[in-house]
């Protein structure tokens, strides 16, 4: 049996033709994009504006870092309160530990977080506690969840699934298959994840800044409306690059590590 | 809000020389550089809470449905806001105004029309089918005022919108990029606020300002003010009204740097009547 | 005669337009060693995975006589250890069962990893019990695959090929210890085999599968001199 | 041997400690997160707050579609080109794909794209081509790459290795051993990502109207500003959750389609 | 006496402090059958990943005496397929290092896919070349494995224990698919297998790895009346 004998469209499954659709629509929409039909000397436009970030404003140094410490608290604790809760909440979300009356509710649930934009929530916040980093918190913590539940919840859809299938054929319940099964599978991909959110909440200072909780939030958008602080701008998000490389390398030596532990590469 | 109001008249605290609020908390709008803004953070709640021996917080919130909010929850006694905010929250009846600043010894300034200045465009009738800027969607002087002046011109109405008259209308993230718009030639002109080029240099450099010229000016633009919560009570309104008063005597130059110009008490529904104005017809335009 | 654990009324599966078998009934008595043959592809696993009940057949029916309190275990083919876990955490997997996950949650009862750890001695896993099970060879996975399903003192064990990587000396008395733990407990051992030898040596009875025609199974009662 | 015999230490790995580090870390941070000290009336703040986005103001059914429609064009054009770019970056940024010399300048450009908030990119590419829908794309998709890229290495590091080091000791090339010994794994994995990317950028569409560029974003913007049109603002949510929950729909779809062909079930 | 194409000098592997062997000095031979025996854990796996250079040796060398254009391969006891590819593609991954990665970007070469198809029927697979890796039985899943490596054509075979889940008929079949095409083309395969009987049968020499100590290795000539 060659592969010529199959029918054309035998090629395509349901993944195929999603991907067909999604060209097929990308380049539909193509046409409606429009530039702005002015004579624009882009590149001159370009590196005027870019240059004015540099050299970065060292000045602001200082006060840089008060920001950004209070913007690192409130990320570090909204991360904490996000992973619990979307732990909790992914187990419920996943196809393969709960079932079918838990699992559409939550992942309904999760849909709904994931709609209401970063404003609203920081609005919700402020109505419920005032303005101040506990709202900064509550916001940041209730937006990360969407993300979070739902990417955990994949994770443990698509590892690999044999151990924890063995655990339940050995009647375990679904959550000791889960925990003896498939999380000592899906962990690093968890972790990569969770110093994402980290990363990501830093960064989300903006929505913090919205509430008026302070931060290095506030600075960036302050900088960004006066005409002349773009060097100060850049000195901000180069302390933020050191914190997300920080985070990106942790994230590469934890999976490193446990991938070194699974290989068992001697030392 | 009714139980507040009736924490807030509660006979044991109500002593009408004393603030029965234990921390006042304001909020300043976000329009300066850090330096400045933190500088002024600190000086006001120092004075403040010298004057009033009450802990005094300041709060940059940005973004005015924050505002509105905190009002309404109590969490936010005073609010310096523009007239569009101020309006929007008497309207919800989240908070009055409790004093306004002077310009120039008037209770408003001019928004106005910018264009490069080898361009010789006499006013705004000019510049049909040509790409324009305004400061932001939000903005008071450097969108709401220009399109009531529009209205007011026929040049735009219930059958003719923005876009119908000129090519391109652009909404930037403030006076400041709208400027840049006009400096890069992507629009041919920019509707902002009159102090951007007639004031200090806080938005625009020297040089820029030097490429740059006014079109037409509009207006009255209403000054900005300063709310209080609806919810406070009459005592404390009063209290707070007189502490920020005394400035205009005891620290001019804090009370320049910080709000603009003297503080006057005027009548709330006469200083936001052009805003108002504007603002409904805003919802009478063709989109 | 006691009644049987397991009895199946012609069963038979159909894989992608092909029967692997059909018309299958057979009964598997108590305190007995089943042996399934046949070559390679031939729909051994399958049928395995049929009386645990992890798949379905296409027609026929599978009736379970046990009672309660008994119960099935299964030996997988490709062993679904998890990796990222010490032998000794795979092992106890097995008596999940017993346990609540609230108890579970935060470890093992001491009493069931001294278990664990004696049927890991007993397969010669005592100084692995730390190891990370993906580092293991193939044929101690194997071995550990079997001390998780042992400790769940199955009443039918259900083993596909659970000595295919041991050498002749651990696969002898791997089969050993599997007999005469089922024996002990009066529950019966259901397990594929590809050597006939092993089959000869240890099975009372034998299914054989047939790679031609899916009706021409056979069951033989195999008589040994020592049994 | 018994676990009682190993030293305390010797339960932790790198791994365990970076999490007994941030958990340190975020408790550590806990007291500087302030409430406002004020007694409020929590509960009846959040309930005449949530009442005013009840009953949703289907009058402009009409003209969000328009908007929502624009938006959906923005988001399939920029999620098209950042998933190109982002897996040929990406395969730039996996250990286990690329060389040592090209591994890292990728990572650290990925970093530096993560850092620049979406502000940044909006006014980036408004200063290149000018307040318009082209802006919209150019901002997306430079901000989608930052994530897409790094959840793809990552998933690439994390799959199961196996054939693909197989291939690799049967001298494929890494790119070979990629396409057809990691690729056929990593797969659903990466399709998960894309939807959920698509499905970010439909909702990123307020940094869009940020720079004019039209869109649902704007609508949302407006509404929040005027604090009386929050039945408005609630429909638009509606919306989007529903094309939230069409793309959820489609992710869970076409991983429950691979997971079968995997366990081969029978129909 | 044609040179060897593989030798190695006192090598030794010591994993998490224990040897597993030492002074390990042997010369494969061209056109032969090493078969490498021993009980479950001693290092087989270690000794044939170490010869595949996929593992450094604690001490000792080894030394390559292949020519250009000659090359080893493995069959891993862990058969390592892609699961969510088919059979067909998963067997000509065999065929990668002959082409670019550019000319293998949208498929294969036809001839190419002649050549896998043709392994395939050989070992009974020709049914299951459009069916995905994971579907296939594990003794289907071993001899796709094989498929893969032969198709590379590989001087030096170096096989993990290649007929471990495949029942006599099919093993020995195998075993004499792989002995006579590496002698063909004057190649050597180098083969891990528990079954003593195999060994005997198929084996030019045996090298019998020793679980007590590392040092009691043997090499042993086997000679058969057939040979
Ligand atoms: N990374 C490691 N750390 C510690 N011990 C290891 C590691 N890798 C392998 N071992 C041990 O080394 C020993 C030899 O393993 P190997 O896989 O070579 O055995 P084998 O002879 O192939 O066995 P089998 O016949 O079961 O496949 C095993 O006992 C195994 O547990
Ligand atoms: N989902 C499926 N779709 C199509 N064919 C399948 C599917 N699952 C299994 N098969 C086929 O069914 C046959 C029987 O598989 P099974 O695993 O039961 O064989 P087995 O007897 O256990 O073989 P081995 O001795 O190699 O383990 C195989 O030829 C296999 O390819
Ligand atoms: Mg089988
Ligand atoms: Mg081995």
């Amino acid at each position: 049996m060659n592969k010529q004998d199959l029918p054309w469209h035998s090629r395509f499954d349901l993944l195929g033709v999603t991907f067909l659709l999604f060209l097929a629509a990308s380049l539909g929409a193509l046409p409606s994009i429009q530039g702005s039909g002015r004579d624009l000397d882009y590149w001159g436009n370009l590196s005027h504006f870019v240059a004015r970030f540099f050299p970065p404003d060292w000045s602001i140094f200082e006060r840089t870092m008060y920001g950004l410490l209070e913007t690192i608290q409130i990320a570090l604790v909204s991360t904490l309160l996000a992973v619990i809760l979307s732990f909790l909440i992914s187990l419920g979300a996943s196809r393969n530990v709960a079932p079918g009356w838990v699992l559409w509710p939550t992942r309904m649930l999760l849909n709904i977080i994931r709609t209401i934009p970063s404003l609203l929530w920081a609005l919700l916040a402020v109505v419920i506690v005032g303005s101040n980093s506990l709202a900064g918190v509550i916001a940041l913590t209730l937006y990360s969840v969407g993300y979070l539940a739902k990417f955990f919840s994949e994770t443990f859809e698509s590892t690999d699934l044999s151990s924890q299938n063995a655990l339940k054929s050995l009647r375990a319940s679904p959550l000791q298959a889960f925990q003896y099964g498939l999380w000592p599978n899906a962990r690093p991909i968890i972790w990569s994840h969770c110093l994402w959110m980290l990363e990501y909440n830093v960064r989300s200072a903006s929505i913090i800044g919205y509430v008026g909780a302070g931060g290095i939030g506030l600075h960036l958008k302050l900088y960004a409306e006066s005409a002349d602080s773009w060097n100060k701008f850049s000195l901000v998000l180069l302390c933020i690059l050191v914190i997300v490389t920080v985070l990106d390398f942790a994230g590469e030596k934890i999976r490193k590590s446990i991938r070194d532990k699974l290989e068992g590469t001697p030392k | 809000s009714n139980q507040q109001e009736e924490k807030a008249a509660d006979p044991k605290v109500e002593k009408s020389s004393e603030l029965s609020l234990q921390k006042v908390v304001i909020a300043l709008k976000a329009n300066k550089n850090p330096e400045k803004m933190l500088a002024e953070k600190e000086a006001i709640e120092q004075y403040l809470s010298a004057k009033l021996a009450r802990e005094v917080e300041v709060l940059i919130p940005t973004d005015s449905s924050v505002v509105v909010e905190s009002f309404r929850n109590g969490t936010l006694d005073l609010g310096y806001l523009s007239s569009t905010d101020a309006a929007r929250n008497l309207d919800q009846e989240t908070a009055s105004i409790l004093l306004i600043h002077l310009k120039n010894g008037l209770p408003s300034y001019q928004s106005i029309w910018l264009s490069l200045k080898n361009k010789k465009y006499q006013s705004i009738d000019e510049l049909k089918d040509l790409p324009v800027a305004f400061a932001s969607r939000s903005s008071t002087s450097g969108y709401l005022i220009p399109v009531w002046d529009l209205w007011k011109r026929g040049l735009v109405g219930p059958d003719t919108s923005l876009t119908d008259f000129f090519s391109l209308t652009i909404y930037g993230t403030g006076y400041v990029s709208a400027v840049e718009k006009v400096l890069s030639g992507e629009v041919e002109a920019a509707a902002v606020s009159d102090y951007v080029l007639t004031g200090d240099n806080k938005y625009l450099n020297d040089h820029q300002k030097s490429r740059l010229r006014i079109i037409q000016q509009q207006g009255p633009v209403p000054s900005h003010t300063i709310c209080a919560r609806t919810t406070l009570s009459q005592s404390d309104r009063a209290i707070l009204q007189e502490a920020l008063l005394a400035m205009n005597q005891e620290n001019p130059k804090l009370r320049d740097q910080v709000f603009n110009g003297e503080l006057i008490v005027v009548d709330q529904d006469k200083h936001l009547q052009v805003t108002r104005e504007a603002i409904d017809l805003q919802k009478t335009l063709k989109p | 005669m006691p009644p049987p654990l397991l009895e199946t009324q012609n069963l038979g599966l159909c894989l992608s337009g092909r029967w692997l078998f059909r018309n299958l009934t057979l009964s598997i008595p108590p305190s007995s060693f089943v042996a399934i043959s046949g070559p390679s592809g031939v729909g051994k696993t399958s049928l395995i995975r049929i009386l645990a009940r992890e798949l379905s057949a296409t027609e026929g029916s599978i009736n379970s006589c046990l009672h309660h309190g008994q119960h099935t275990s299964m030996i997988f083919q490709d062993l679904q250890l998890a990796n990222g876990a010490s032998s000794l955490t795979n092992a106890l997997g097995g008596c999940l069962a017993r346990h609540s996950s609230l108890r579970t949650l935060w470890g093992f009862p001491v009493h069931e990893k001294a278990k664990a750890m004696e049927w890991l001695t007993k397969f010669g896993l005592e100084n692995k019990a730390r190891q990370w099970a993906s580092t293991l060879s193939r044929g101690e996975r194997q071995r550990l695959a079997i001390c998780r399903s042992m400790l769940s003192s199955p009443t039918l064990l259900l083993a596909d090929e659970p000595v295919a990587s041991l050498d002749s000396d651990w696969a002898n008395r791997t089969l050993d210890i599997l007999k005469y733990s089922q024996k002990e407990r009066g529950g019966s051992l259901v397990c594929s085999l590809h050597d006939e030898g092993q089959v000869q040596q240890f099975a009372d009875f034998a299914l054989r599968l047939d790679w031609e025609s899916p009706t021409q199974w056979t069951w033989e009662k195999i008589s040994r001199s020592d049994g």
